[in-house]
């Protein structure tokens, strides 16, 4: 028979009508709503069982304690331990990112000879001739880790130099050490007894020092009082972070802040607000009211309020000679509540940024931040975890990424006593990584290891039985009936803290104002941070919230 | 939505939301399935066919549509509202009974008396046995001159009144020729014969009520000449106009004479095609 | 015509004078080109996702709300056009009924079209019908609109069937006298279906306690905007009708439609403006002197911020609203046809501003004292999509009037209505 | 019982260091987008720095971590969702957003007065091998779909399988602090149990110095803010009800 239009058409409306009661198109409508819901190219997070473990952060000479969870092998998550004694549980922003930086696409993979591939022989080939050829010049970013003494100790074999870049915090404290002669790196603030701090453009509530040492300090003692237990002036031209939150903001003109430290000087000594005998600033107080942009009552008055509540420290954000005077004349050097030594022994470090005379070869830590480029025409050995692009090496030597390889944590620049605690290795890199120490234990096996010095320190620690070891409670080192338990309770994340060393415990030589220095100050937020890359997650902070500004320069 | 399905929970808002929306779905769905269904009913029960004339009648214009009284001039002006079956109208006697004054079929056109007319220009002649010849009258014959193809009913097919008799192909036009009353096709001729169907009507064929709808006598005249001045409008552009108007004889096989006139309306007008 | 180009004379309705194919091919070409370009931009917008827009966290509705709620507001003339025919029967307004039909389909098939791009998980759409939340009125705007489209397409129905071609075939043609029979009751349900979702448009912004610019009280569980909304889109929908058939007549150059259905369409639509401007002011005075300042915004905030000053408040109630109410409903104005036809604009591009106001302005304005003001300009994508469904709608309305006999009350050609006197 | 999780958010103490946005992009698997701008990006945990816009030494500034404020009465966001892919859990008072539920039509976004909630405008997605350093705990959430703070709801299950496993029926408070409390360096942002009036929590909601943005709308926030600066508190109020140049200046018009 012939189908005519009609047919066709009464078939396929009975085929419609039909198919809504057999079970397909309810399927596909189940279906789509899976499908909807679990694409393939949505990633799937790690599986396996989270076990949380303590380590301390190895991006920074801050070390702050680390609270990180691990599944299959791979870092999860990272947090602060609360029971940490310095950092109390704080970190930096970048820090809660810092687990997904072993991704990073700068990662460095492979050895680099001036921007090609190359492997690791090479690189030790070309090493050992320029060891035979010449000295060698070590550079540590982070000194008085255990390795930090195997990269010294090849140096001196080799009578190379070894030569540290110091951070921020360290670098102001410079002047100090040209008056008392204790190195600058053994200095801190004693800020947990200050009544009243000036800080001259320091960020102090914005990645100075330690997160969460002073941040922690100010909000328990000072945010939101009207006359707080710890008062914070912030001396700045802008109103930063720190001048925002901090009790009193004083702004200066641009760059005047040496100036109103004379002047607040002047004022001191003029009315005999100080005990401390301190030299004169030969500026007259009517030009710093002018330069400064304040006027001479304000400066007056800034003067009364600041003794009103001692004891007073003023912190710079550079090496400002002025500021440390001030501190002098305020009696603040030495003293409790001030800028105190932190250990006894004494141990001073050949700043990096002084021109290297002769040198074959220059090797670099990846401790060093990235920016730092050594004015020398030696073949530059360089080992980073990520590679940030410009060509400042002619070797660049994959190292350990975060928390791939175990160290010890020695004490925040900033402290005013000793602390000391070991970061374990919770993740394996997936490529062949090398830190400089072991690279160099390579070439010269008379080398101790980390391991051996570390062990040692501890020993050390055990047998000084001063400090406490800090984890969730608090045990002092002379409980511990053997130096291994302590090693293991170090290893587990508790932290060691030594005691302060009792004033006076400097002496400081000062007899005229000193004249102005170039002076060179921290760059901001993340100066700290060694790693030419940011966490990805910063972009929170950066692009997607407009919250921080990329700190120019750095981190690009 | 559906108890079972995770959370779901009875509130008044569910109960009220969705029982309109249901009431709601379920009105349109019923009527859209109760106008299927009628649709259907109306094809078992034979009504389709009437129907679709009803509409197509309803669509004609006004023109095409006056009653025959009006043809036969024995009413000034009156719209047929009968879809042209006389029978089932009861002003038809009303009517029937007044003098005619129309006049004869002419125009050189053969309309045989003994025959009767459907407005789609059929013929239907009345034979003794009981059945009936149907054919295509003069003026469509003239029109179309020979038909290129012609699409017959299968015999013993049964036909409604209205319905497509039989198809004719003219240089590409489909002609549709609608039946002059309802029967089964016994016989099919053709151009040749003079006739093209032989049917047995659905009722007596001697019974006056049969054919009452259908055309004769003065009427015819009328009609033609209505449909005379309707071609002569349709086809005025072109020159042959006169030889409509002046009631000279109409050129037979006009579709050829005049092929780039508007057949497609002219035929529609013609064959009673909405 | 000659007999070798093609020709489409078949599928016209007998009688109708159209323009020649190739003439009316060329009309739709450019059409055609936007659509096309509309279709990619659409096509871009679901492969790569919403980020081709220019929307964002804070701007999350855009360009494309703004046109859902437009056309949706412009096509309220198909559903009151019917009310008005076939539930308080007024007969003189069936000659425009089928076009109101038409409109109300493109109108509504465009927007739904629009939706379906808009949201980020269009093959989700249907999770609304299975986990509904019946205080939202989205569920209720999502219900109703799938609804009524599908009344639109069943009225719509027999309009197609009466094509020339379609009509041969007496199934179909059967069909439509059937389904032509029950159009009331779908008329019925239509109006139903259409005031919910009209109002329920409005509520959506209505309710937004969040958005004090948009937030009203109301009576029940509706906000007053939601009436408004209704109000607004049946005053405007005549007057929407108007222009179209105007529009068709100058393309056209044909007269379709009488003057006293242009005139009594004029009056509905003046009329129910009239209504809809005092009712607006009331609930405007209401909400700066009561519902803003109770949840503690003082009512000149929202107009401190440009472009959005007052002088658009008085746009949209006097020149937008008092004006081409008096022009449409008093009689000497509304008896010239330029005067008529320029008011019936006024009205439709006063419902246009309130949508985009109630839209646009109420994600602009800041809620949070320290919220700046934001400005969104919409991508190329949204805007080809935008021009997409104004091409859409002008090629169904070309090819439904070429083929389909939607003015049957036309001098021209038969018709159903015309039997009826 | 029934909780009523919420927080106090010292704004004195918050110095805008921005670790609670990190922390909690990473508990949450939050992607950090290239393309991601502050008008697209996600950061269900928002610092905004807001100033009294004075100049010169008048200035003052603050630091406003905005969040889902989880609001109680009349949630703008949970009516409004066609297809209840937002929910207020009686039991702890947290709005939860459903990602595998929700359709993106993003009515809840124009819903929130806060501007809280987020979109996903683009597909999750990291560098080669970073998705394994991505939380287990949280799934990741896919293209086209809204999201928001739900006060990490995968710790407060951990919290309470927990204390299952112990056998408790209440979960132990130290269990249970979002990823942002536990990361705030000063202490600023504290959470508790509301309905808890031992809570020291909601002891502090009580403050004087405690209020709540925009609580005139009538929602019921659940996050706190603290201030002692008087212009801070004035920030809850809308335009009107604070100082500015805007303000001072349209009052006289």
């Amino acid at each position: 028979m012939k189908v005519s239009r009609r047919d066709l058409l009464v078939w396929s409306a009975g085929a419609a009508a039909g198919l809504m009661v057999t079970p397909v198109p309810w399927r596909v409508l189940d279906d789509v709503s899976i499908w909807s819901q679990n694409w393939p190219w949505i990633p799937q997070p790690a599986r396996g069982p989270v076990d949380v473990k303590q380590s301390a952060c190895t991006l920074c000479p801050k070390g702050c304690g680390l609270r990180v969870r691990v599944a299959g092998g791979f870092l999860v998550g990272v947090a602060g331990v609360a029971s940490h004694p310095v950092t109390r549980g704080a970190l930096c922003p970048l820090a809660f990112g810092a687990h997904q930086l072993n991704w990073h696409p700068q990662r460095l993979r492979t050895v680099l000879h001036r921007r090609s591939v190359s492997t690791w022989n090479a690189a030790q080939m070309a090493f050992t001739k320029a060891c035979s050829e010449g000295p060698v010049v070590v550079i540590d970013g982070y000194p008085g880790r255990a390795a930090s003494q195997v990269l010294e100790s090849f140096a001196k074999n080799r009578r190379g130099e070894y030569r540290v870049v110091l951070s921020a915090e360290t670098r102001a404290l410079a002047p100090y050490e040209r008056w008392t002669g204790v190195p600058a790196a053994l200095l801190g603030y004693d800020v947990e007894n200050a009544g009243t701090i000036v800080s001259f453009g320091a960020p102090l509530l914005d990645g100075w020092g330690a997160p969460g040492h002073f941040t922690r300090l100010w909000a328990d003692r000072a945010a939101g009082m009207n006359d707080p237990q710890l008062r914070l002036i912030q001396v700045e031209p802008t109103l930063s972070r720190t001048a925002s939150r901090a009790w009193q903001w004083v702004p200066v003109r641009n760059g005047s802040e040496a100036v109103l430290a004379a002047g607040i000087a002047g004022v001191l000594l003029e009315e005999h607000l100080v005990s401390a005998r301190g030299p004169k600033p030969t500026l007259s107080l009517t030009a710093a009211g002018e330069q400064t942009g304040l006027g001479i009552d304000a400066i007056r008055g800034l003067a009364r309020t600041i003794v009103a509540r001692p004891p007073v420290v003023a912190i710079a954000n550079d090496d400002s000679p002025e500021v440390a005077a001030l501190n002098v004349v305020l009696g603040a050097v030495g003293a409790r509540g001030g800028i105190v030594r932190r250990s006894r022994e004494n141990k001073s470090y050949l700043a990096a940024d002084t021109p290297i005379s002769s040198a074959r070869a220059v090797v670099i830590d990846s401790s060093v931040p990235w920016d730092f480029a050594p004015k020398t025409d030696a073949e530059v050995f360089r080992f980073a975890a990520w590679d940030g692009g410009s060509g400042s090496a002619d070797w660049l030597l994959p190292a350990p990424g975060f928390l791939e390889e175990a160290t010890d944590v020695p004490a925040a620049p900033e402290l005013a006593v000793q602390s000391f605690a070991l970061a374990p290795a919770l993740t394996k890199a997936q490529h062949e990584v090398r830190s400089a120490a072991l690279f160099l234990s390579g070439i010269d096996s008379a080398l101790p290891t980390a391991e051996e010095i570390i062990h040692a320190r501890c020993q050390q620690i055990f047998q000084s039985r001063v400090g406490m070891l800090c984890s969730r409670e608090q045990t002092p080192v002379s409980r511990f009936a053997a130096s291994q338990k302590l090693e293991e309770q170090l290893w587990a994340g508790a932290v060691w803290v030594g005691e302060p060393v009792g004033p006076p415990n400097l002496r400081c030589e000062l007899k005229e104002w000193p004249t102005p220095s170039t002076s060179t100050r921290g760059e901001g937020w993340s100066s700290s941070w060694t790693a030419p890359v940011l966490p990805p997650l910063a972009s929170k902070l950066v692009e997607e919230s407009g919250l921080r500004q990329r700190a120019e320069g750095r981190l690009a | 939505m559906f108890p079972g399905i995770d959370g779901f929970h009875w509130t008044v808002g569910h109960v009220l939301f969705l029982s309109l929306f249901f009431a709601v779905a379920l009105t349109i769905l019923t009527t859209v399935a109760s106008a299927v269904w009628r649709t259907v009913r109306d094809f078992r029960s034979h009504r389709a066919i009437e129907l679709c004339w009803k509409e197509d009648f309803a669509d004609l214009p006004a023109s095409d549509r006056r009653c025959r009284h009006e043809l036969a001039g024995r009413v000034i002006s009156r719209t047929c509202d009968h879809n042209f079956d006389c029978r089932s109208c009861e002003k038809y006697s009303k009517f029937a009974v007044l003098p005619a004054t129309g006049l004869a079929p002419s125009l050189g056109l053969n309309y045989p008396a003994d025959r009767f007319y459907h407005r789609g220009h059929t013929w239907v002649k009345a034979e003794e046995d009981g059945t009936v010849t149907i054919g295509l009258d003069d003026l469509a014959e003239h029109l179309i001159g020979d038909a290129d193809s012609i699409k017959l009913p299968e015999l013993g097919s049964e036909l409604d009144i209205n319905q497509t008799a039989w198809r004719i192909e003219k240089n590409r036009n489909e002609i549709r020729v609608r039946a002059p009353l309802e029967g089964t096709v016994i016989a099919v001729g053709g151009p040749k014969e003079g006739w093209f169907l032989k049917m047995r009507p659905r009722w007596d064929v001697h019974d006056p009520m049969t054919l009452r709808h259908l055309l004769r006598g003065r009427e015819v005249g009328g009609w033609l000449s209505k449909e005379m001045e309707r071609l002569q409008l349709q086809l005025r552009p072109i020159h042959t106009a006169p030889s409509l108007a002046d009631g000279g004889v109409l050129l037979p096989g006009l579709m050829d004479a005049v092929p780039d006139a508007n057949w497609d309306a002219v035929l529609a007008a013609t064959f009673l095609e909405p | 015509m000659s007999s070798i180009t093609f020709s489409d004379s078949r599928w016209i309705a007998r009688g109708a004078e159209r323009a020649s194919f190739p003439r009316f091919i060329s009309w739709l070409v450019p059409w055609v080109i936007i659509l096309a370009v509309g279709v990619y931009a659409a096509g871009l917008c679901l492969y790569y996702g919403l980020n081709q827009t220019n929307m964002d966290n804070r701007f999350a509705f855009g360009l494309w709300i703004f046109l859902d709620l437009g056309i949706i507001a412009l096509g309220a003339g198909a559903f009151f056009t019917g009310f008005l025919v076939y539930i308080l029967k007024r007969a003189e307004l069936k000659p425009i009924l089928n076009t109101a039909v038409v409109v109300g389909l493109i109108c509504y098939s465009g927007a739904v079209a629009i939706l379906m791009i808009d949201v980020g998980q269009p093959l989700r759409a249907w999770f609304t019908f299975w986990h509904p939340n019946t205080h939202s009125m989205l569920t209720e705007v999502t219900f109703c609109i799938s609804c009524y489209l599908l009344v639109l397409c069943l009225e719509y129905i027999p309009l197609l069937l009466r094509n020339r071609q379609l009509r041969r075939l007496p199934s179909f043609l059967v069909f439509e006298h059937q389904l032509h029979k029950l159009v009331p009751v779908l008329a019925a349900v239509g109006t139903l279906l259409s005031f919910f979702h009209q109002g329920s448009l409005g509520g959506l912004y209505g309710v937004l306690r969040g958005r004090p610019f948009a937030y009203r009280h109301g009576f029940l569980i509706w906000p007053s905007t939601f009436f408004l909304f209704i109000l607004s889109a049946i005053a405007t929908g005549p007057s929407f009708l108007m222009l179209v058939t105007a529009t068709v007549e100058k393309v056209t150059g044909k007269r379709l439609v009488a003057d006293k259905v242009f005139r009594r369409l004029g009056l509905i639509s003046g009329v129910l403006l009239a209504v809809y401007v005092a009712a607006k002011s009331i609930d405007t005075l209401i909400w700066i002197n009561i519902t803003s300042p109770s949840v503690g915004f003082a009512p000149w905030e929202y107009y401190m911020h440009k472009p959005f000053g007052l002088p658009i408040l008085f746009a949209e109630i006097v020149l937008f609203g008092l004006l081409p109410a008096f022009l449409l409903a008093y009689r000497r104005t509304a008896s010239h046809r330029g005067v008529l036809l320029s008011a019936a604009a006024l009205a439709c591009c006063g419902v246009l501003l309130n949508r985009f106001v109630l839209t646009v302005q109420t994600l602009a304005l800041p809620t949070l004292s320290f919220d700046e003001f934001l400005q969104y300009t919409p991508s190329w994508q949204e805007v080809a999509s935008f021009g997409g469904v104004i091409a859409y709608g002008v090629i169904v309305y070309s090819l439904s009037y070429r083929y389909l006999p939607l003015f049957s009350a036309q001098p021209e050609g038969g018709g159903k209505d015309v039997s009826g006197h | 019982m029934s909780a009523r999780y919420g927080m106090v958010i010292d704004l004195d103490r918050c110095t805008g260091c921005g670790s609670c946005m990190v922390a909690c992009a990473a508990e949450n698997n939050v992607p950090a987008l290239p393309q991601a701008t502050t008008r697209t990006g996600l950061t269900p945990m928002l610092v905004r720095r807001v100033s009294n816009e004075r100049d010169g030494a008048e200035r003052r500034e603050v630091f406003i971590p905005i969040l889902c404020m989880h609001c109680e009465r009349e949630t703008p966001c949970v009516s409004v969702c066609p297809q209840q892919a937002v929910e207020v859990d009686k039991a702890t008072g947290i709005v939860m957003q459903m990602p595998q539920r929700c359709l993106g039509c993003r009515y809840c976004m124009t819903a929130c007065a806060y501007h809280a909630r987020y979109f996903n405008w683009r597909d999750p997605a990291w560098p080669a091998g970073m998705e394994k350093s991505l939380n287990p705990a949280v799934a990741v959430r896919m293209r086209g779909v809204v999201e928001k703070c739900n006060f990490c709801h995968g710790r407060l299950h951990a919290a309470k399988e927990k204390a299952a496993a112990a056998s408790k029926r209440e979960i132990d408070p130290a269990d249970y602090v979002p990823a942002c409390v536990e990361a705030c360096p000063t202490g600023a942002i504290r959470f508790g149990n509301l309905a808890d009036t031992g809570d020291p929590v909601s002891h502090e909601a009580r403050s004087p110095y405690a209020f709540r943005l925009l609580a005139r709308l009538g929602t019921e926030p659940k996050v706190y803010y603290k201030s002692k600066e008087a212009w801070v508190r004035q920030l809850a109020e809308s335009v009107s009800g604070r100082e500015t140049e805007a303000s001072r200046e349209m009052k006289h018009v």
